[in-house]
């Protein structure tokens, strides 16, 4: 079992060629495609917002299955963690919206608000709003930080001590997660929308770049897999996995819809206003959001087989990945940008790109720090040795 | 029609019974039943099941509840008769929703159980065909058929050699008659 | 019959004696009998009922208004002209009958004085006519005699009376001149009778002050229409002074907005929050004792403005700064007026009125008001002559002496040596054990009879159904004393072609015109007073007013509800909650929220005053050392479990021999520790700062006229919706409704009640927040609770917003709840399964449920809830056949009066015609006396509502919420100079 | 199958399968003790109050209770979904559990979906009851009448007659088609008799052949992943009769999955109520362990916190929607008149569970039965504090009004504890309250020390 994985120059090229596309569609973009202010920082959020949601999801991930004693994930908590370390570079590409903050955030114009901003002042004021940045970027390095630590210490000890420290962090970071998971959702997408609320968003929010997170992790792990790393992850890893993704499809469907439908039975302005906006102005890519996030997912996963299909499993990982990034998408653009940014062009095409292949490189950087899997973890021989029921 | 004998063979670890099958499957004698206290992992594959059919009834009987339940409900608020609920659209997609869904659930539920029973033969008060009441308990159970008593012997020796204890001919009671 | 002591012994000597009446038990076996022999007797009390009336109705001689006399046509109502009086204001009525039974009263809009308006007492009389305790029978000393029987006696006795002794004839105000005439020749035939006249309400001093200055007892004719500024002190003339009905119609001319930009200026200086007082513009609180130091305050001060001599001896209060300053600047245009019935403060009212120059605009002599004639000093005369023995016989017509007298005169002592005494009655009143005779009369809707309210304004009752006991009209009962044997309706066409119509010029023959008299129900002559006032001799005032008042003082008032109690044995008004308290089924002690922390008294909290015992009330908005109750109480009331409502305060009231005073100086309060319910419908009384009632000042809105209702743009603005708004394409009724308008009065209420067959749940029902009215009218206080005078009222009718994106609608699991075709908002209550869940989610909470088998309409047996006995035999007689009575476990509401609008459409349907708007007018909307609600077709461009919703002052309650609601109010004008207007916090998108 | 030597043994006390037949079994065998007598006798007297409070409510009228016309539910609907909550315990472990793989389901799953069975029978008589017209509630259905009319398929309470009813039969199901191989176990332990008859009816013939436990092994996996969403569903529509309306306080779109997780929260705890007792009581410590107990507390924890959470952000929404209505409502929540309904709730449900953050507390059989019954009460004021609380002060200050329940309420509630602990412990003494045929499943693999041998000295 070859568990250290190298880059070789193939990964470097492809790479470097994705960050080069990437600058290069921005430039085209900016050149010949109509553009404002808003819609670049519209998407360095996206983008940003993006790359730290799948670092969080990564470590979500392999926090709550230690705390929940679960076995079968150390055969990819690896590749969880090597996302999930790479929170700093998510924190690097968020942290310029503080710089983007009038072009994104209506309520950031304190000289004329109306009486409802006004009300809201008290939580959404600039200040106060980086204080809240500053604070969960730097929960969430600590902690992940820590996380990863530990784990790697696993490779070269194996004392029980690490492990039960392991997943004490693991229990703080969800908690810690539990909460700002919400809060920095309410902070960088709904108060986009500086009117609207709704009580569900967090969560909403939260499971979509879980579920992105699960794609990622599936892609990844088919990636490496035909790189030639990860033989032992067979068709009951594979299988698990799509579980996952087909489980969580379907969660973030429940909410979606539990969204939609009390938002649409009730019909008080201060709600629809969200949902008009976005079925007026972005009515296809609406309804592609769901078809794509949920209704590809349940049945392209529906069947036993299919889970366990590796280039079914890589294609529906990807659609979802599309999904949830359209998902954010219709998150930020209608707010930002208006009608006017009412579809997706080569300057978001190339910002997702360049983001990307940014993330790429660290993430593979980090897969190359440790072992591919833990190797003193007390699950990981019953990782390797077990069967779903048919 | 003759009268089926049967030769039973006993094992108190389903591992042991596991390895006792492949032992017997060797010798070509075809195994009538293996009767377990609990499902035991692996036999299926051991005993070269196909692969059960319910999860296709059950995905045929869920979508057919969904698409009855949808197309009732449009039927009823778009056709039969139209009334104006608090200004809602006739056809209030977002409202079929919950109703659609329960309707899959209950017929894909319900089909699965009563194809479950009906493919398995049991149901309230069906006869039971037991060979030692101890199957319930703690004792997993090769059955092996056979017509010809010239084969009597050797099965008990097949049976012998694949490990299994208290080996016997059996005429099994049948519970609920 | 037993004599008693206490009422309470009253009550269980009554109950004893009902035990031994075959009526009675006859009565109380039907309220408890099974459904099936209920369903029979129902069935048959029904059906003879409707037989007997249609058989022996006097049909040839009573005209319907719309419908021709030859027969009744099942199933459709006719409206008969009619005029309701009881003592008090008089309001020309139509009765709508139906298969030969009364089944609503409608406000006559021929009526110059009411045009159309009506009170909740109007509309509630009807009810009377049902009551099973009305007296069936003549009797003597409790003993049933027949009528023949009866007159021999009576006649025999009379004429046995020895000449000087007199013969009183103790009545309400006669304002009827045909019964005028019988008494005169009762007089001619019986010399020494005297006629005494007892009100039930006392404005003797007004009445005393205007002998004073035009030589005859008079009350003028107020004109509050034509008054730019109205200056009351302590009169609740929109509630119960005089004549509110009328009032409340002048009152409300201009105060319209939509109308003109004219708005008068109304200040109002009392002692207790009325319902005047909580429309005023402008309110001062002061104590009951001192409203003549006030009224001689503003005296001066408009003296001293327009070079007047000044009275003497008089004090400046400077709040009356402000008003002298208003009342000068409107000259003539202004109207003072006071509640005081001591003569010399009217007297000072007068001589305001007269520097202003009122007289003649706003106070007009030429059509004197005929009501309230009683002179207080006559009563204590004639008790003075009863103990001195000089009386030889009483003879009460319809004024309950026993509940009515002062309180210092015992009528019981006062009529234990006269040798006749005669009740004339159409209740069971606290009178009846005390005389000899109890002759039932009619209720006025069984009666013919005619009324002279004001000089020249004449009105006609007639009988709508033949009477239900063996009761008689008053002339019936007196001509046989007289020998004179003619039927009611000669005596009155007679009298009226030799004395009214006769002296008019006729276009048609001279019978065509007494039956349009009778069709239209009022007449109104060109006969005017000569009344000529002289100028007030300020020497004539005598400082004879006591100014001393106590540090603690009692002030009675009458309900608006209740008025002075006749009518206390009608569940209709006893449910009605007041206008300002909001209670109902109960009189109290309102105390100043100040007093009640002095004191620390709570709601309900039962206080002790000279032996009588009432809970407390906190009530904002009055003085803090004052306390109030209303008169009117302590009535028995006939449920099936007959109970004394409230108690009667009157003996809190120290009377002298010279009048009657409202208001007396107490001490020695006493906590008893005893804590007592109050019904209330109403529990929290602030706004909450929310946008419910909006409001504005008069400048504000003359500059801007949505000012106070900004924010209906916005929400209008922002209206956004996840789907299409359903076309309606023929009719969209809709409803608006004018908070400048509306004073509270509670008439829509009650005719509400009356039409659509909502069921009275009694005291504990109310209680337990279980009544069950489909229209409303919630009250708020703005401004602090701890300054009364700074205390403003606003009010608002809600009943079912009938709106389009309803959210009721949505949840019915049943479907029995959902969107007519023309917009209503509509209940199949045979569908109804009762899971409340609408009424959960209205947002107004106008939907009732059916918490009991109220109504007995319910199928299981022996589980009727019915406190206030409204299912029972004779009462049902009431029911609107066009209206399903609900059973239990439904929910009931406002349907806009759907049989209403089906009727006229399809009567506009059989004419081949188009409705007009106007034609269909629901029953709140033909009840308001100040034609507040407004409603019609909103697809129709030239109808009222459709120009009443592009109004600036227009919107809808909680209209943010997007329900779009049918309904909608017109935002209220304050005349003030600046209003703090809540600033409705809400969010406008920039 | 491997399993890591750091996991805690499922049964302990070195069971054989003979052994774990006998324990389990058990109390089947002789005459019930005094206590069960004592507890079914409770029961029964409970019921009976219950129904003379139907009764009354049904004869007299919704009047009979507390109600008003501002607040149209009260105990009756907090009393459904408390119920309705209670059993979505079951559920979870019988079906998400089973989809997590967690194996420790298996020595609770059997009383915890019975418990769901008979909270779900609890449940269902509110909605009936709370009907003005019970008589008519037919009308809920959309059979085809003469009238031509349908029902309101826009109305929560429909989606809810769908929900609650497929969810009770399919729970049913579920449960009963796990039952079998344990009433053939019971059928075949019996000698025979009247009663042997009986449960080989139940047991539907069942033999243990392989080929039906394949099939039946199929069919579990298959029902459990129906079920998982059905559960969801079920405890989301129920919220939905609040979430839909307008009513602040009521409509928010968190509700859907956090009623869910509330529902799980208190069924949790109600499962360990019992369960603390049941094991005692029937000798089942080595099946029920304190690792079960310590594993339930987890969901617990789990489920609390993410209740907490909920309370939390409807609070923070509620100020940050700027909406009067919303801020108001919430602030009379904790500050008016039913403040302590809801000072109990954010007590039992946010503050005590957290205490479990110890391990000593969660591993304390006390401590746990303690909390757990502070969460069942937490759990019933949280609905009573949605419902009251948002009904009895909502747009219109003029209508705002009071609640208190009546005798009759309270009677119908206790009535159904009384059905509920009637049917308990019927259930307990009938039917095997562990699932035999699958702890012995799990037996090899998380056993205490399985000696295999052992069941030789056992024939």
């Amino acid at each position: 079992m070859d568990n250290q994985f190298v880059i070789t120059k193939n990964i470097k090229t492809v790479l470097t060629v994705g960050v080069i596309t990437g600058v290069l569609l921005i430039v085209l973009g900016l050149i010949f495609g109509s553009w404002t202010e808003e819609r670049i920082w519209a998407n360095i959020l996206l983008n940003g917002f993006l790359v730290i949601s799948l670092s969080l999801g990564a470590v979500f991930f392999v926090a709550v299955h230690l705390i929940a004693e679960s076995g079968w994930q150390t055969t990819v908590q690896r590749i969880a963690e090597a996302i999930g370390s790479n929170i700093w570079l998510g924190a690097l590409m968020i942290v310029p919206i503080v710089f983007g903050v009038h072009s994104l955030y209506h309520w950031s114009h304190t000289e004329h608000l109306d009486s409802v901003l006004q009300l809201k002042q008290g939580y959404l004021n600039l200040p106060f709003f980086i204080l809240r940045m500053i604070i969960y970027i730097a929960g969430w390095t600590f902690l992940i930080y820590k996380i990863r630590q530990l784990s790697l210490k696993s490779d070269s000890s194996s004392d029980l001590k690490v492990f039960y420290k392991l997943r004490t962090y693991s229990a703080l970071f969800v908690v810690f997660i539990a909460i700002t998971s919400s809060t920095s959702a309410w902070d960088w997408l709904m108060s986009i929308d500086a009117h609207w609320f709704s009580t569900l968003y967090g969560w909403y929010t939260f499971i979509g770049l879980f579920v992105n997170t699960i794609a990622v992790i599936i892609i990844l792990v088919i990636v490496l897999q035909k790189l030639g790393y990860l033989n032992y992850i067979n068709d009951e890893h594979l299988h698990d996995l799509g579980k996952y993704l087909f489980g969580f499809s379907i969660f973030w469907a429940y909410l979606w819809i539990s969204q939609y439908l009390l938002i649409w039975y009730s019909n008080i302005p201060e709600e629809t206003v969200y949902y008009v906006e976005r079925i007026t102005n972005f009515r296809v890519l609406f309804y592609v959001n769901v078809v794509i996030c949920f209704v590809v997912p349940f049945f392209a996963l529906m069947s036993r087989g299919n889970k366990r299909k590796v280039s079914w499993l890589l294609y529906t990982s990807i659609i979802v990945f599309c999904g949830h990034w359209l998902d954010l998408f219709l998150a930020i653009m209608p707010g930002t940008t208006g009608d006017a940014g009412a579809g997706i062009s080569v300057l978001e095409i190339g910002f997702t790109i360049l983001y990307i292949s940014l993330f790429c490189f660290a993430i593979f950087k980090s897969l190359t720090k440790g072992s591919l899997v833990p190797q003193n973890h007390p699950y990981y021989k019953e990782s390797f040795d077990y069967e779903n029921i048919k | 029609m003759k009268n089926r004998q049967y030769i039973t063979g006993v094992y108190y670890d389903d591992k042991e019974l596991l390895d006792g099958i492949i032992q017997i499957q060797k010798s070509d004698i075809p195994i009538f039943d293996v009767r377990t206290p609990f499902p035991v992992h692996g036999l299926d594959d051991v005993l070269k099941f196909k692969r059960s059919r319910l999860p296709r009834l059950g995905f045929v009987a869920g979508t057919l509840g969904a698409i009855l339940a949808f197309v009732f409900q449009v039927w009823v608020f778009s056709s039969s008769w139209p009334l104006n609920f608090g200004g809602k659209p006739f056809f209030s997609v977002p409202s079929f929703i919950p109703v659609t869904f329960e309707m899959a659930v209950l017929f894909a539920a319900i089909s699965l159980v009563f194809g479950f029973l009906i493919k398995s033969g049991i149901g309230p008060g069906a006869p039971a065909l037991i060979f030692d009441e101890r199957t319930s308990d703690n004792v997993f159970l090769v059955v092996l058929e056979f017509v010809d008593d010239s084969h009597e012997q050797k099965i008990f020796n097949v049976l012998k050699e694949a490990g299994a204890e208290d080996i016997k001919s059996i005429n099994p009671s049948l519970q609920n008659e | 019959m037993k004599y008693w002591k206490s009422l309470e012994e009253y009550n269980n000597a009554e109950e004893k004696d009902n035990a031994h009446s075959p009526t009675e038990k006859r009565v109380k076996s039907v309220l408890k009998s099974d459904r099936r022999d209920f369903l029979k007797l129902f069935g048959f009390g029904v059906a003879s009922a409707a037989v007997m009336a249609s058989c022996e109705r006097p049909v040839k001689k009573a005209i319907p208004l719309l419908i021709q006399p030859e027969e009744i046509r099942p199933g459709v109502s006719s409206f008969y002209a009619s005029t309701y009086y009881n003592g008090g204001e008089a309001v020309p009525v139509l009765v709508k009958v139906r298969d030969g039974r009364p089944i609503k009263i409608e406000g006559n809009e021929q009526c110059q004085l009411t045009n159309g308006g009506t009170s909740a007492q109007v509309q509630a009389s009807l009810l009377n006519l049902y009551d099973e305790s009305r007296p069936k029978n003549p009797t003597f000393n409790g003993v049933e005699i027949s009528w023949s029987d009866a007159n021999r006696a009576i006649i025999e006795k009379l004429d046995s009376i020895p000449d000087e002794k007199d013969i009183i004839f103790l009545t309400h105000t006669i304002i009827s001149p045909s019964i005028k005439l019988v008494i005169d020749k009762l007089a001619k035939k019986y010399p020494n009778i005297k006629v005494v006249i007892l009100d039930s309400v006392s404005y003797s001093g007004l009445r005393e002050a205007y002998r004073e200055i035009v030589g005859v007892s008079a009350i003028p004719f107020y004109r509050f229409d034509k008054a730019k500024t109205i200056v009351s002190f302590g009169a609740d003339f929109l509630g119960t002074w005089i004549t509110p009905t009328a009032y409340t119609n002048q009152y409300v001319q201009n105060r319209k907005l939509q109308h003109s930009q004219q708005l008068s200026k109304h200040i109002q200086y009392e002692s207790v929050l009325s319902l005047s007082g909580s429309n005023a513009d402008d309110r001062y609180v002061i104590k009951p004792s001192e409203q003549h130091k006030y009224i001689r305050s503003l005296f001066n001060r408009i003296a001293e403005l327009t070079n007047n001599p000044v009275l003497p001896r008089a004090g400046f209060e400077k709040e009356v700064e402000n008003t002298a300053q208003l009342l000068v600047k409107s000259k003539s245009e202004s109207l003072v007026v006071a509640s005081s019935n001591n003569k010399d403060v009217q007297l000072v009212v007068f001589g305001i009125n007269q520097m202003l120059g009122s007289m003649g605009t706003t106070i007009s002599l030429d059509n004197e008001l005929k009501l309230y004639q009683g002179r207080d000093t006559d009563i204590f005369s004639f008790a003075k002559n009863c103990e001195e023995g000089a009386v030889g016989a009483v003879v009460c017509y319809d004024s309950n002496p026993a509940y009515n007298l002062p309180s210092s005169i015992n009528f019981k002592e006062l009529i234990k040596d006269i040798k006749l005494t005669i009740n004339i009655t159409s209740q069971n009143d606290e009178t009846n054990p005390f005389c000899q005779f109890v002759l039932p009369l009619n209720h006025y809707l069984e009666s013919w009879n005619d009324y002279e309210v004001a000089s020249g304004m004449y009105s006609l009752s007639q009988p709508t159904i033949h009477p239900i006991f063996n009761s008689k009209d008053i002339h019936q009962i007196l001509l046989p004393w007289v020998g004179e044997q003619v039927k009611t309706h000669d005596f009155i066409k007679d009298y009226w072609i030799s004395n009214i119509i006769d002296n008019q010029a006729l276009e048609n023959s001279f019978v065509t015109s007494w039956k349009r008299v009778l069709s239209n129900g009022v007449f109104y002559s060109e006969k005017k007073n000569n009344l000529k006032n002289k100028l007030l001799d300020t020497d004539l005032i005598l400082n004879s007013v006591d100014e001393s008042g106590g540090e603690l003082e009692f002030q009675a008032y009458h309900s608006v509800a209740l008025g002075d109690g006749k009518l206390a044995n009608n569940p209709w008004l006893q449910e009605l909650p007041d206008p300002v308290s909001k209670i109902c089924w109960d009189n109290y002690f309102s105390v100043a929220p100040s007093l009640a922390q002095k004191n620390r008294w709570k709601q309900g909290d039962v206080i002790e005053i000279k032996g009588v015992r009432l809970p407390v009330c906190i009530q904002p908005g009055q003085h803090e050392d004052v306390i109030a109750a209303a008169l009117g109480y302590g009535r028995t009331m006939l449920t099936p479990d007959p109970e004394t409502i409230g108690k009667n305060v009157k003996h809190l009231l120290n009377n002298s021999s010279t009048g009657i005073c409202y208001y007396a100086s107490i001490s020695n309060v006493k906590t008893t520790g005893i804590t007592y319910e109050l019904a209330t419908t109403q529990m929290h009384h602030n706004m909450e700062g929310r946008a419910l009632i909006r409001e504005t000042s008069f400048n504000e809105y003359l500059k801007d006229a949505a000012s106070g209702n900004e924010m209906h743009e916005i929400v209008e603005h922002h209206h956004t919706s996840l789907y299409k708004k359903h076309e309606f394409k023929g009719h969209h009724w809709a409803m608006f409704i004018d908070l400048n308008s509306c004073t509270g009065c509670n008439a829509c209420v009650v005719a509400c009640s009356a039409e659509n067959n909502v069921p009275v749940v009694g005291r504990d029902e109310v209680r337990r927040s279980h009544e069950m009215h489909w229209l409303r009218i919630d009250r708020y206080y703005t401004q602090s609770p701890n300054d009364p005078s700074k205390i403003s009222v606003v009010r608002q009718p809600v009943m079912c917003q009938h709106c389009d994106n309803a959210p009721c609608e949505n949840v019915c699991p049943v479907a029995a709840t959902n969107h007519s075709s023309e917009g209503i908002n509509q209940m199949a209550y045979n569908r109804c399964i009762g899971t409340r869940y609408c009424n959960n989610n209205c947002p107004y909470k106008v939907r009732r449920f059916n918490w009991y088998d109220y109504t007995g309409a319910d199928s299981i047996p022996f589980n009727r809830k019915d406190a206030t006995g409204m299912t029972s035999d004779l009462k049902r007689l009431v029911l609107n056949p066009d209206v399903t009575v609900r059973a239990k476990g439904v929910i009931e509401k406002c349907s806009f009066c759907i049989q209403r609008i089906q009727e006229k459409k399809l009567e506009a349907k059989k004419l081949a015609s188009h409705l007009k708007d106007g034609d269909i007018q629901t029953a709140c909307q033909q009840a308001c006396p100040a034609k507040a609600i407004i409603f019609g077709d909103i697809n129709d461009p030239k109808s009222e509502v459709s120009q009443l919703i592009k109004d600036p002052r227009a919107y809808h309650l909680l209209e943010e919420l997007h329900t779009l609601p049918s309904v909608g109010y017109l935002t209220k004008v304050r005349n003030v100079e600046s209003h703090n207007s809540i600033k409705p916090k809400y969010k406008n998108h920039s | 199958m491997y399993i890591s030597p750091i996991r805690e043994p499922l049964v302990t006390g070195s069971k054989s399968y003979k052994q774990v037949t006998d324990d389990i079994t058990k109390p089947m065998d002789g005459k019930p003790g005094r206590l069960w007598f004592v507890g079914l006798g409770l029961a029964l007297l409970a019921l009976m109050l219950g129904g003379v409070a139907i009764f009354v409510t049904v004869w007299d009228g919704i009047g009979s209770w507390g109600l008003n016309r501002t607040i149209g539910w009260g105990w009756g609907i907090t009393n459904f979904v408390w119920w309705v909550g209670i059993g979505h315990a079951g559920t979870f472990i019988s079906a998400i559990l089973l989809l997590f793989r967690q194996k420790w389901r298996t020595s609770i799953n059997r009383s915890a979906e019975a418990m769901t069975i008979f909270a779900v029978m609890c449940a269902g008589l509110f909605p009936l009851l709370h009907m003005g017209r019970l008589p008519l509630g037919f009308f809920v259905f959309p059979y085809p009448n003469t009238r031509d009319l349908w029902v309101n398929f826009n109305s929560p309470l429909l989606w809810d007659v769908f929900a609650i009813s497929t969810y009770f039969m399919v729970s049913l199901l579920f449960w009963y088609m796990g039952l079998i191989p344990d009433i053939a176990t019971i059928r075949d332990r019996l000698k025979r008799s009247f009663k042997k008859k009986v449960y080989a009816v139940l047991s539907f013939g069942w033999t243990g052949s392989a080929r039906h436990w394949a099939r039946h092994e199929s069919m579990s996996l298959i029902l459990a992943g129906l079920a998982a969403p059905l559960v969801l569903s079920v405890h989301s529509i129920v919220s939905m009769d609040f979430a839909t309306s307008v009513i602040p306080g009521w409509h928010t779109t968190i509700f859907p999955p956090y009623f869910v997780a509330g529902a799980v929260f208190s069924g949790f705890a109600m499962v360990l109520t019992l369960m603390i007792i049941t094991r005692k009581a029937l000798n089942l410590q080595n099946y029920i362990t304190v690792g079960h107990v310590e594993s339930m507390n987890k969901v617990i924890i789990a489920t609390g916190s993410i209740v907490g959470i909920a309370y939390i952000t409807e609070l923070f929404m509620a100020w940050y929607s700027g909406v009067v209505y919303e801020r108001f409502a919430f602030v009379n929540r904790a500050f008016g008149p039913y403040w302590w309904a809801y000072w109990i709730m954010m007590t039992c449900n946010v503050i005590t569970p957290q205490l479990f953050w110890f391990k000593k507390i969660r591993r304390n059989l006390a401590a746990t039965f303690i909390i757990s019954i502070f969460v069942n009460i937490g759990m019933w004021f949280e609905r009573f504090v949605i419902i009251v609380t948002s009904l009895h002060r909502d747009f219109l200050p003029s209508s705002w009004a009071m609640y208190s329940p009546t005798w009759v309420e309270v009677g119908v509630y206790l009535g159904t504890f009384g059905l509920f602990f009637t049917l308990f412990f019927l259930f307990i003494r009938f039917f095997p309250v562990v699932a035999i045929a699958e702890v012995k499943s799990v037996l090899r693999s998380s056993g205490e020390n399985f000696v295999r041998k052992g069941v030789e000295n056992e024939k």
